[in-house]
């Protein structure tokens, strides 16, 4: 084992020992820790990327002196480190891109608390994509949720501590779930490493004892998560929570916590029960109604919106329809096609939440539509940023949103059937929808004011938040037109998954 | 499986309905605090002490206590109100 | 199927309790009283875990007289694992706890949905 | 009424019902409205814009009334009155529903899971086997789930102590109130203080004497769960609650002033600080020196000894500060949101 292959491992306890640190921090020395650190994971995770696309097979890192069946570990291949590389830059970005303007809902006193809170939301969400092990998961998931509830109530007021307590509810609801399910697939494996766990659940396919319980236990655990991530009929805490909270928490929690949640459910279908029994289980043609019906009911509830930060949150409803829309299809095609829309959604949703709140700043600290006329010649990088965004959020070529699409397509035609038919009706439709909200938005922005409104001077832009805003905007299209690298990782790499 | 044992998992069925059919506050929360004993006594059915010390010293001792100052903090506690209305 | 759920009665006494917890969690408006449906719900998963790891006539894991024998103690790992689960229940119940009291002094209601009408007045 | 009216119109099926109607003008047209209606008019305002604002008025007006005539006609008006009380009927009959058929999905599974007491159930597999009959030489520990939690899973409860930090870190972004820049209290701690003291009791002489008696003995009682973690049950995080029980229970008798003498903010940050470094760092050397087949160099001592098991000890007494502190502070934070 070369210092390399331990990574992973630094990464992960990089990001908890420095949650632990920052609480004895005074408040800017712990921001620049939280920096500093995301930067690192993310060197540290790019280098594991390239480690991993050298070799052949995946490997395991034992947490402790005791192998698989016995004690903890984490499992690094190239899909855990394409994925940690993706969210840490993302995670750097939108730090960059939305760190300065903490001070405007943070108070100085807890400053610390919340870099704790982003530090180890992100050590949570390293620990989920690479784990081995589903009790893990159940403790690094409470972790989450915990950092995301901090996340959103450290800006105190009525409509915060609201969204808190419904996130706080639904999430609790959604861990009670997935520990009942955890404990009846102990019950009839008794495992809780992964690997272990998938051949005493083929053994059970096999023999077609406690079958009954296994079907009941993947549904608990999907419903757990999906509770988690805001698929479609459950998305009822979202909008509130991303609309209200400070920009960086919900470019955090939309980017990429809940997309962690996802990648354990996939982690979960393909790994520990595998794919094959997920079909024959009948869970995704289920995934796939939610999917379709988030993918248009949310678009429809997004143009309902008057607020433009309501506006996205819904649109973030209606982009995770389409990571289930992957899933429900059922093959490795669209799966692939998920991990890949996880990846963009990523990159997408934190740069629009933050440039929204750029634009909403030159507009005098107004939501609504009406007020935001003209935004875009008020601070020019974020209107040009937003835009960008908002194209590829529509799909449109020569962004990520558009390869997306794409590749959903490609997968929903190779099944033929109603499937077929019904993919390209949903990816038709709610491409149609979303190019009504946002164009709208991006029309207004751009629009010129029928009446000069005198807004108060906002702050200045820095430089360094426009120059993060580019960078991303850079990844977006570097995602449409670079994808098929990271297509071929995505694809080898979940060949190596299970 | 000794009658004492259907008996406690009874009293827990009957704890968790009380709760939320008693009107008081104070009360459901004194119940919860029963629910939780209770639990403590069958993780020693279970032949589990650990989890018996950790129930009873976590969820009946501390997770009681905390409910107990959040009732007071928000004046939910019956004795306040009288105090209170005798000023 | 009366004398399989008796033989499992600790299973199906933690799945009813689920069940109530749930239902609580749902019909109760006041915030404390959800609270408590949500430790309910918790407790009834530890139960239902820790039923598991049972096996009549034996005892407690802790090694006896050097007895070292798989014949003699009880499957220790859902005691661990319902140990982890006890201490992140009670960190939830505290953070929970702690938002009912901000809600409450800002709103002097527990009520959740009388709460949410008075947000939804306020300035975003 | 005039309030549920308004509740019902800014429902989105209700917006997104007008915008199917009228178009994208319409919300358009609502925003100016209410911009209008809302934002106070500059004094030196030109006639041009008084008669565009009655023009506007005029015409919501009219389209008030439209809705309104059209509300005569449909379920909207049924929906406004008997709708919401029949609505909140259902919810509560589809929640018991919803109760009722996930206990009996459940009870149907368990009816299906292993028997309980089962000798040969799934979980008495190698797992349980090598924690029982190796447990004792590879970790050292007595009591084999101390031994398990603390050694062959460890990472999940360095997850579980992150659990209790972070738990507490989010308490205090709710309930710490903020100091002024000076460090001198602000209104608003003044007035939590003296809330506070007016409802706790002062100076009650049968209080503060069974507390003079019981603190003591309940330390003695956690320190000794803790110590023994690994020879008998217990551990760490029983005995932290029963140690963070006692500091309660002098803290409520003797009240701010004489425990934070020993016990302050400060405290807190640095104890938990050390603790959970130290066990972080333990870990971390422990993982690092399994996962690259390295001897790690801890000795286990004789198996029944109080100084034996490795690590399990001081990584008891680590976890057990955390949890005494994240339960105080708790507490603490809770009765006046400081320290």
């Amino acid at each position: 084992m070369t210092l390399v292959h331990n990574f992973p491992f630094f990464c992960i306890l990089l990001c908890m020992a420095a949650g632990i640190f920052t609480s004895v921090l005074k408040p800017k020395a712990a921001k620049a820790l939280t920096f500093v650190v995301a930067g690192t994971v993310l060197v540290l995770s790019a280098l594991t990327l390239r480690l991993t696309l050298q070799l052949e097979e995946a490997y395991p890192f034992i947490m402790g002196h005791f192998p698989a069946p016995w004690g903890n570990e984490i499992r690094i291949g190239r899909l855990e480190a394409l994925m940690a590389t993706g969210f840490s830059a993302v995670l750097l970005i939108s730090l960059l891109a939305g760190m300065w303007h903490t001070s405007n809902f943070v108070s100085e006193q807890k400053t610390n608390l919340y870099c704790i809170m982003i530090d180890l939301a992100l050590a949570a969400v390293l620990v989920l994509i690479y784990t081995n092990d589903l009790f893990t998961v159940y403790v690094f998931i409470e972790i989450m949720t915990i950092a995301s509830c901090a996340l959103v109530v450290v800006r105190q007021n009525g409509h915060t501590l609201v969204a808190t307590t419904r996130y706080m509810i639904m999430h609790l609801f959604g861990s009670g779930l997935l520990l009942l399910g955890i404990a009846m697939l102990y019950g009839i494996t008794g495992h809780l490493l992964m690997v272990p766990l998938h051949e005493a659940v083929v053994n059970i396919v096999q023999t077609g004892e406690h079958m009954g319980p296994l079907t009941v236990v993947i549904a608990l655990i999907t419903a757990g998560l999906a509770i988690k991530s805001a698929m479609f009929p459950f998305h009822g805490w979202a909008p509130d929570t991303y609309a209200f909270a400070p920009p960086l928490s919900s470019a955090i929690l939309s980017g990429i916590i809940s997309k962690a949640y996802i990648f354990v459910l996939i982690k979960f279908f393909c790994r520990v029960i595998g794919l094959d029994v997920i079909i024959s289980q009948q869970i995704t043609p289920f995934l796939f109604v939610c999917g379709v019906s988030g993918m248009i009911i949310g678009s429809i509830m997004a143009i309902s919106q008057r607020d433009i930060r309501r506006m996205i949150a819904y649109s973030s409803v209606a982009q995770i329809g389409y990571i289930y829309l992957g899933l429900g299809i059922g093959t490795k095609a669209g799966v692939e096609a998920a991990l890949f829309q996880m990846l963009v959604h990523a990159a997408v949703k934190s740069v629009l939440f933050l440039s929204t709140y750029e634009l909403v700043n030159v507009s005098g600290d107004h939501k609504h539509f009406r007020y935001l006329h003209g935004a875009g010649y008020r601070n020019v990088p974020a209107g040009i940023v937003f835009t960008i965004a908002a194209m590829s959020m529509v799909g449109i070529p020569f962004t990520g949103g558009f390869i997306v699409k794409l590749n959903l397509a490609i997968s929903g035609i190779a099944i033929g059937g109603w499937v077929r038919a019904l993919v390209l009706i949903a990816l038709a439709l709610s491409t149609l929808l979303n190019s009504v909200y946002f164009l709208h938005t991006v029309v207004s922005i751009y629009r010129r004011p029928a009446q000069e409104l005198d807004y108060p001077k906002p702050e200045k832009t820095l430089p360094v938040v426009a120059v993060a805003l580019f960078t991303s905007v850079l990844l977006i299209i570097y995602l449409g037109i670079g994808s098929e690298p990271i297509l071929r990782v995505i694809e080898t790499g979940l060949k190596t998954f299970s | 499986m000794t009658f004492i044992h259907v008996a406690l998992l009874g009293m827990l069925i009957v704890c968790a309905l009380a709760v939320s059919l008693t009107r008081n506050l104070l009360t459901s929360l004194i119940v919860y605090m029963a629910y939780s004993l209770i639990m403590a006594v069958i993780w020693m059915f279970l032949e589990s002490p650990d989890l018996a010390i950790t129930e009873a010293a976590v969820g009946a001792g501390i997770t009681s206590v905390l409910f107990f100052v959040t009732l007071k903090k928000i004046h939910a506690i019956k004795g306040d109100s009288d105090e209170q209305a005798q000023k | 199927m009366w004398q399989l759920l008796y033989e499992n009665l600790e299973q199906t006494v933690a799945v009813i309790l689920f069940g109530i917890g749930f239902s609580i969690l749902l019909l109760q408006r006041n915030l404390i009283r959800k609270i408590i449906g949500l430790n309910i719900m918790d407790t009834a998963v530890y139960l239902f875990l820790a039923s598991m790891g049972y096996i009549s006539g034996r005892k407690a894991p802790i090694v006896v007289d050097g007895v070292t024998q798989t014949t003699a103690y009880i499957n220790p790992i859902p005691a661990g694992l319902v140990l982890t689960g006890i201490v992140v229940s009670v960190s939830f119940t505290g953070i929970m706890l702690a938002l009912t009291i901000r809600l409450y002094r800002r709103y002097h209601t527990l009520d959740i949905d009388e709460i949410a009408m008075l947000a939804r007045g306020e300035d975003a | 009424m005039s309030k549920r009216r308004s509740d019902w119109e800014s429902r989105p099926q209700a917006r997104f019902r007008k915008w199917y109607k009228e178009g994208f003008l319409a919300l358009d047209n609502e925003i100016i409205d209410h911009l209008t209606r809302t934002t106070e008019l500059p004094e030196n305002i030109e006639d041009r814009l008084i008669a565009q604002q009655e023009e506007m008025t005029s015409r919501q007006h009219e389209r008030t009334l439209a809705l309104e005539r059209l509300d005569q006609y449909n379920m909207l008006a049924w929906a406004r009155t008997r709708g919401r009380k029949a609505i909140s009927r259902l919810y509560v009959i589809l929640a018991l529903a919803l109760g009722a058929m996930m206990i009996f999905f459940l009870l149907e599974t368990v009816a299906l899971m292993p028997r309980f007491g089962d000798p040969a159930t799934p979980g008495a597999n190698i797992v349980s086997e090598r924690y029982i009959t190796k447990g004792l030489e590879e970790t050292g520990a007595t009591n084999i789930v101390a031994g398990m939690i603390l050694d062959y899973r460890a990472f999940d409860t360095l997850g579980e102590s992150t659990v209790l930090f972070i738990a507490a870190s989010a308490v205090l972004i709710l309930l710490r109130i903020d100091r002024n820049k000076d460090g001198s209290p602000v209104q608003e701690l003044i007035a939590a203080e003296s809330d506070d003291r007016h409802y706790e009791p002062r100076n009650d002489r049968i209080l503060q004497g069974s507390a003079m008696i019981l603190t003591p003995i309940i330390f003695l009682y956690g320190i000794y769960i803790i110590l023994n973690g690994h020879l008998s049950p217990g551990g760490g995080f029983s005995g932290g609650a029963i140690i963070s029980a006692g500091l309660i229970l002098y803290l409520d008798a003797f009240g701010f002033d004489k425990a934070g003498r020993f016990f302050t903010y400060k405290t807190f940050t640095w104890v938990s600080f050390f603790s959970l470094s130290f066990y972080a760092l333990a870990k971390a050397y422990s993982f690092y020196c399994g996962a690259n087949n390295l001897p790690s160099g801890i000795p286990l001592g004789t198996p029944g000894a109080i100084l034996s098991g490795g690590l399990i000890m001081p990584l008891n007494i680590a976890v057990g500060m955390v949890v005494a502190c994240t339960m105080y502070i708790f507490y603490a934070l809770f009765r006046k949101g400081g320290l």
